[in-house]
């Protein structure tokens, strides 16, 4: 009879309903009691180093290009010795939704979400984060990671000693 | 016409075309690096593999170098040529570089776009890149030679279609080198184009190096100002500066290309000392301020000096908008001279070489490209309107026969020096073009045209809209302002985006100017209000062959954020103006001032004969103006 | 610079070819002849010679292997390493060559009389493993031979 | 009829004891809704307001006394100030027949525990929940929303369809009692409950005042999912309170009817009459609570089939049977 199995159902429903009445809550009083996020959390973005101390951002656009909200803005510049970094780069706290869509588009891995999730301000415009409040000294997640020594093009090394690269071809050689 | 059948879809095409062209046409997409549509067929890179599955020839085959065939079924999609074409992809990234975060062309790639729709995600080769010495090219192109691919489209362009011997390929096998002899700047006027040809970033504009990404460009078809082809371009702006200038394609007028003097010439615009803000005897004001005192010293002049004091002074640069407004304040003002051009000399013989101008005796570029006889009489084509010596490169490539009047002058093509234009046999040939220059009237070409009924006249004007200026001043009655100053009676001037010498602005009390470069005029003026440059609004010009071609709003006016200080960015702080945003198109300036002296406002600067440019496409290729 | 005779044979050279172009490989191998190697100087001198630019001669150049755009010994050894000497031992031949005359491939000798270079194919493959020594071609080149090869050529 | 000063003096004393009562106890169903569902979902619950939270009700009363009274543009204005005192008037109005005590007697009177002890109590009730129809159609309709009015239109069509049931479900009760005076109705159930004789009927009762209620799985003219708040979604403030206190004073009124007419009203022995009556009627609110904190909410076409094709003919049959069996016995 399906009536029966309904009611079943329903009985069941309202049985497991009641057991959770009597069960301690999951809740955490926030404020009081902290919970420590794993190391993965997305929270706060920031700006890492390579192992060298260079900037690891060379202002390519691609974070504010997959930000959903178009909270990061950038300039991006060549430094004197060829490195393509960002003249200012901005994140506008008040806009960001966290979704890590940036740190996930970043192909130099510059940008990094860290577990700090409390950022609040009683100003507005204090979330509006600046080049010099993202940057950190260091590296973060993957410190080996050094994207000019992966390029293929140079820049922190001599053309063609970088990692997985040939010297240069020399056209006028006389080998074939 | 041969007519096939490509992933299901019939396709009927003129004989000739390849099967890649076909699917274009159809717009199924088909990967090419090598092939381009103005340079044809090289089948090096192999990108564009299909598989003929039934007709005259089968399996997979090269879609860029077949022709179509009746009855040919073509399967884009088909396994074994979409594997083919993910494996020459895989080939062609083995050595390119992981560098595309740092490269100007990430984002406008057609390598990274192919390589993504192949499928082909992740390098698989674990073996050691070949590297290459980048070469110095000069101040605008920068050149990184890891990234090549070798479909050998620059060198094809660089010493076929545009005849430059400096640059080309070295080397054989898995070195060759596409590079000049030694570091040093590109000799051909139209090596800016590399730029555009290159499928990936071997080639990048030096003067845009690493300063927004295609995805956040600001872009819109435009019309070269440089000179007066108006050659077809797209403009690229970013934070309220040009960044570059790109080529935009246009059969009738440039084809793909451009001159590096149109890419390359975009300092004005970003010029930090352009002027921005409306003055009033060298005192800021707003706009509204500037307008009535403008208003105010016109009547005051007319009452100090009488009526017909005033001259209204456009120029061949002004856009058609702000000039077709000019005669409606000069009659509002009963103003004394309506005046196009500031010489004698340039009114006399833009409008008399204009005279010659109709629909059957103007020849476009296109025109020029397709003849079989050309003679380039007394003017400098390289010189003064740069596309037109590649069209006529183009038209020798295809066994045209050039001729020149005239010494010192060099083509990018083998040419036959003759001492007057009679001595080239015109009547043999059947599409014969005359290229000749509006400032010079020496072999006036008139007689020709009579002579020889199947000739055609490409004219270089010395501005942009020359030839609009010449026309209006023949249908306006404008006369020049060297005649009307010289005359006496001329007491103020107001000058819209002219550019007046000084010895004519010397004995006039009054003076006022509207323009976006810091001119002469501009600094002798009382009363100045700000323009925007052809980047900064939509208008309006007319070519040397008299086609009315509409660019379009790339940019907002106002100061390029790049001088501005960070601390006073949005959202720290907000304006509804962006700073130095004032500036408002010419004749949208002048409208406001019509309707302060006439009390009508004026919403629409195409009236008359001149409607039909109301709603001009800018993606169009233009409208004649022989025929409106 | 080169000599006024040598210049005005090749001028002449070039006037008897169809196009400039054509005499260019010959133009080339003279310089080359003349300076030892096809030096940046012989490269501007023969496209002034031919009409052409520097590029389109250097072009030519690098494209072909026995035009020597580096510094070469006195004697350029090519041994051939294409699939019928290398199947008779090409590779072999090349190592021993190479062991004999104290160089790596590509390397000219110290004193400047040898540069040993591999070559795909001289058309000798009937007598692998085969190699060339300046003009002339020599097969059926055993190590022994090689040896042997390479003392007639320091002696002479 | 005699007016004496006691009687009227007892009568504004019983109106006064109900309101204060029955507000109170709206607001603090409010505040033990959100607990019990909290606990269900293994949460605290309110807790930050006084000890416990339990000055939470407060601290919402304060809030929406305060909030912005927002009208919408091209709202009716006299009919959409209207309709929230629609909602909540005719529920608390309800509340005066309902007996909540055994007579008690003050200074020499028999004080019915009763605001009003009618003799067609019943009817009255039936006429006033239809009354409070007009809240959720007023409202609705006034707001000048589509969101209000698909809420509205879908409350109309329900709580029309459920007071039929409703109504043919108290028909035995009327029957077995032999009277529409509530009072009579408590009074002969002082030996067996009639939820004993009519469990069909209470069922269908009790179910019908879930949907006359508009709690889940019957919340369909609110449906937050579908029409954000349904008929309220533009009331802000007071007038949004008035919506919600209805709701809350119509769970107690109709527990309390319920408890009247099947499980023998303030009859139950030990314990005083009004504590039992009082504990009843919180049984009622707990079950509602409860069955809010496990069930889904229905499909409309569910609803409307579940009320005209089975809980209406139901309660036809359990008539009749009803009629048969009193006939039978006599």
């Amino acid at each position: 009879m399906k009536i029966l199995s309904d009611i079943a159902a329903l009985v069941t429903g309202m049985w497991i309903t009641w057991k959770h009445i009597f069960r301690r809550p999951v809740t955490i009083q926030y404020p009081e009691e902290k919970r420590t996020p794993y190391p993965r959390y997305r929270a706060r973005i920031v700006l890492t180093r390579d192992p060298d101390g260079g900037e690891r951002c060379v202002a390519c656009q691609l974070c504010s290009g997959a930000c959903p909200v178009d909270c990061i803005t950038m300039q991006s510049a060549e430094d004197k010795d060829g490195r393509r970094y960002a003249e200012w780069f901005r994140i506008n706290f008040s806009r960001c939704i966290f979704c890590g869509f940036c740190a996930e588009a970043c192909p130099t891995l510059a940008i990094q979400m860290t577990p700090d999730f409390e950022i609040c301000k009683r100003d507005i415009m204090d979330l509006v984060y600046e080049k010099e409040d993202l940057l950190i000294d260091g590296c973060g997640k993957s410190p080996d990671y050094n994207y000019y020594r992966h390029a293929g093009i140079g820049v922190t090394q001599p053309r063609g000693s970088g990692a997985e690269e040939k010297p240069p071809v020399d056209v006028r050689g006389l080998l074939p | 016409m041969p007519k096939l059948i490509i992933d299901d879809i019939t396709v009927e095409v003129a004989e000739g075309t390849t099967v890649l062209e076909a699917a274009q046409a159809v717009d199924i997409p088909i990967p090419h690096f090598c092939w381009h549509p103005a340079l044809g067929k090289a089948g090096a890179c192999r990108a564009c593999a299909v598989k003929m599955l039934e007709g005259p020839v089968k399996g997979i085959q090269m879609s860029c170098m077949l022709p179509v065939q009746d009855g040919m079924v073509v399967s884009t999609t088909d396994p074994e040529a979409v594997a083919m074409r993910r494996h020459i992809i895989e080939w062609l990234m083995i050595n390119h570089p992981h560098d595309c975060p740092v490269c100007d062309e990430g984002g406008e790639c057609q390598l990274q776009d192919f390589t993504i729709a192949a499928g082909h995600g992740i390098r698989r080769y674990s073996g050691k890149k070949r590297t290459h010495v980048n070469q110095d090219l000069g101040p605008f192109i920068q050149h990184e030679m890891n990234r090549c691919i070798q479909c050998y489209r620059c060198v094809r362009y660089y010493q076929e279609y545009a005849g430059g011997t400096d640059f080309g390929v070295m080397g054989s096998a898995g070195r060759v080198y596409f590079g000049r002899f030694q570091d040093g700047e590109l000799e051909s006027p139209f090596s800016g184009n590399l730029v555009d040809i290159c499928p990936t970033g071997v080639f990048t504009d030096k003067t845009a190096r690493f300063r927004a990404r295609y995805w956040d460009y600001e872009m819109a078809p435009s019309v070269c100002s440089g000179c007066s082809l108006g050659c077809n371009t797209t403009p690229v702006a970013r934070y309220r500066e040009l960044l570059k200038i790109t080529a935009r394609k246009n059969e009738a007028v440039n084809g793909w290309f451009i001159c590096d003097r149109g890419r390359f010439s975009n300092s004005a615009v970003n010029d930090p000392q352009r002027p921005r803000t409306p003055l009033v005897d060298g005192r800021e004001s707003t706009r509204d301020e500037a307008l009535e005192a403008l208003a105010l010293r016109i009547a005051e002049t007319e009452q100090l000096y009488g009526t017909g004091s005033i001259a209204i002074v456009g120029s061949s640069r002004l856009a058609l908008e702000a000039a077709l407004l000019l005669p409606q304040l000069a009659q509002l003002t009963s103003a004394g001279a309506l005046c196009y051009f500031t010489s004698e000399e340039e009114r006399a013989t833009t409008t008399s070489h204009l005279g010659l101008l109709s629909g059957g005796t103007s020849a476009s570029q296109q025109e020029i490209r397709e003849s079989d006889c050309i003679v380039v009489s007394g003017c400098d084509p390289l010189q003064d309107a740069p596309m037109l010596a590649l069209a006529v490169r183009q038209a020798w490539r295809d066994g045209a026969t050039v001729y020149v009047v005239g010494d010192g002058i060099v083509l990018p093509c083998e040419f036959t020096a003759v001492a007057a234009v009679d001595a080239v046999p015109l009547a043999a040939a059947k599409k014969p073009v005359l290229i000749c220059s509006a400032s010079c009237n020496s072999d006036h070409p008139a007689g020709l045209l009579v002579q020889h009924s199947q000739l055609k006249l490409a004219v270089i004007f010395p501005a942009a809209n020359s030839y609009g200026a010449a026309q209006l001043a023949g249908e306006q009655g404008g006369v020049s302002l060297e005649r009307a100053v010289a005359s006496g009676k001329i007491k103020g001037i107001i000058s819209v985006e002219a550019d007046i010498p000084a010895h004519l602005l010397a004995g006039i009390p009054f003076v006022a100017a509207l323009d976006w470069r810091m001119t002469e005029t501009v600094r002798a003026a009382q009363i100045f209000l700000p323009t925007t440059a052809w980047v900064e609004m939509d208008g309006t010009s007319i070519n040397n062959e008299g086609r009315a071609q509409r660019f379009k709003k790339v940019m907002n006016p106002g100061l390029p954020i790049r001088g501005l200080d960070p601390a006073g960015h949005p959202p720290h702080l907000h304006r509804t103006v962006p700073p130095g945003g004032e500036a408002q198109p010419a004749w949208q300036t002048l409208a406001l001032l019509i309707e302060r002296v006439s009390g009508e406002p004026v919403t629409e600067p195409f009236s008359g004969r001149w409607e039909r440019l109301r709603g001009l496409d800018a993606g169009s290729e233009g409208v004649m103006i022989h025929d409106l | 610079m080169i000599p006024i005779e040598l210049k005005a044979e090749l001028q002449g050279r070039i006037a008897a070819a169809v196009t400039n172009r054509e005499a260019a490989v010959d133009v080339m191998k003279a310089l080359q002849a003349h300076y030892g190697w096809l030096t940046d100087e012989a490269v501007v001198e023969a496209a002034g010679l031919l009409g052409l630019s520097p590029l389109q001669v250097e072009e030519l150049a690098t494209f072909y292997e026995m035009i020597y755009r580096r510094p070469v010994g006195r004697q350029v050894i090519h041994v051939c390493d294409s699939i019928s000497c290398w199947a008779m031992g090409g590779e072999t031949l090349l190592s021993h060559i190479a062991a004999l005359l104290g160089v790596g491939v590509g390397e000219t000798t110290a004193d400047g009389l040898f540069t040993l270079l591999p070559c795909c194919c001289l058309g000798n493959c009937g007598e692998a493993p085969t190699l060339m020594i300046g003009d002339t071609i020599f097969g059926g080149v055993s190590l022994e031979g090689a040896a042997e090869l390479l003392d007639q050529q320091r002696n002479r | 009829m005699i007016y004496d000063p006691i009687d009227i003096a007892l009568l504004l004393g019983k109106i006064a004891l109900v309101f204060f009562v029955i507000l109170t106890l709206a607001a603090y169903l409010v505040f033990a809704e959100r607990k019990v569902l909290a606990w269900i979902q293994d949460r605290k619950g309110p807790n930050r307001v006084g000890p416990f939270g339990l000055l939470q009700p407060l601290a919402d009363l304060i809030k929406l006394l305060t909030k912005e009274d927002f009208r919408p543009i091209g709202a009716d204005k006299w009919l959409f100030y209207l309709a929230p005192a629609m909602a909540a008037i005719p529920a608390i109005m309800i509340f005066a027949i309902v007996p909540f005590g055994a007579p008690l007697t003050l200074f020499g009177h028999t004080v019915q525990l009763q605001v009003s002890d009618l003799n067609v109590g019943l009817l009255l009730f039936m006429a006033l929940s239809s009354v409070a129809v007009y809240g959720v159609a007023l409202g609705g309709w006034a707001s000048n929303s589509k969101y209000a009015l698909l809420g509205s239109i879908r409350g109309l069509a329900q709580l029309i369809s459920y007071e039929l049931s409703m109504g043919l479900s108290l028909v035995p009760v009327v029957m077995l009692a032999r009277s529409f005076r509530l009072s009579d109705i408590v009074n002969a159930q002082a030996g067996c409950w009639f939820i004993v004789y009519q469990p069909l009927a209470f069922m269908i009762f009790l179910i019908s005042i879930a949907a006359e209620c508009k709690r889940i799985p019957f919340d369909l003219p609110e449906a937050e999912g579908e029409l954000v708040a349904g008929f309220h979604t533009e009331y802000s403030g007071m007038r949004f309170g008035l919506f919600f206190v209805g709701e809350y004073i119509n769970i107690i009124v109709l527990g309390g009817l319920a408890t009247t007419f099947f499980l023998g009203g303030w009859h139950g022995p030990f314990l005083p009459p009004a504590v039992w009556f009082s504990a009843k009627v919180l049984a009622f609110a707990f079950l509602f609570i409860w069955v809010r904190g496990t069930l889904p909410r229905l499909r409309y076409d569910q609803l409307m089939h579940f009320g005209w094709k089975i809980l209406t003919p139901l309660a036809l049959v359990n008539i009749l049977v009803t009629g048969w069996w009193l006939v039978l016995r006599g």
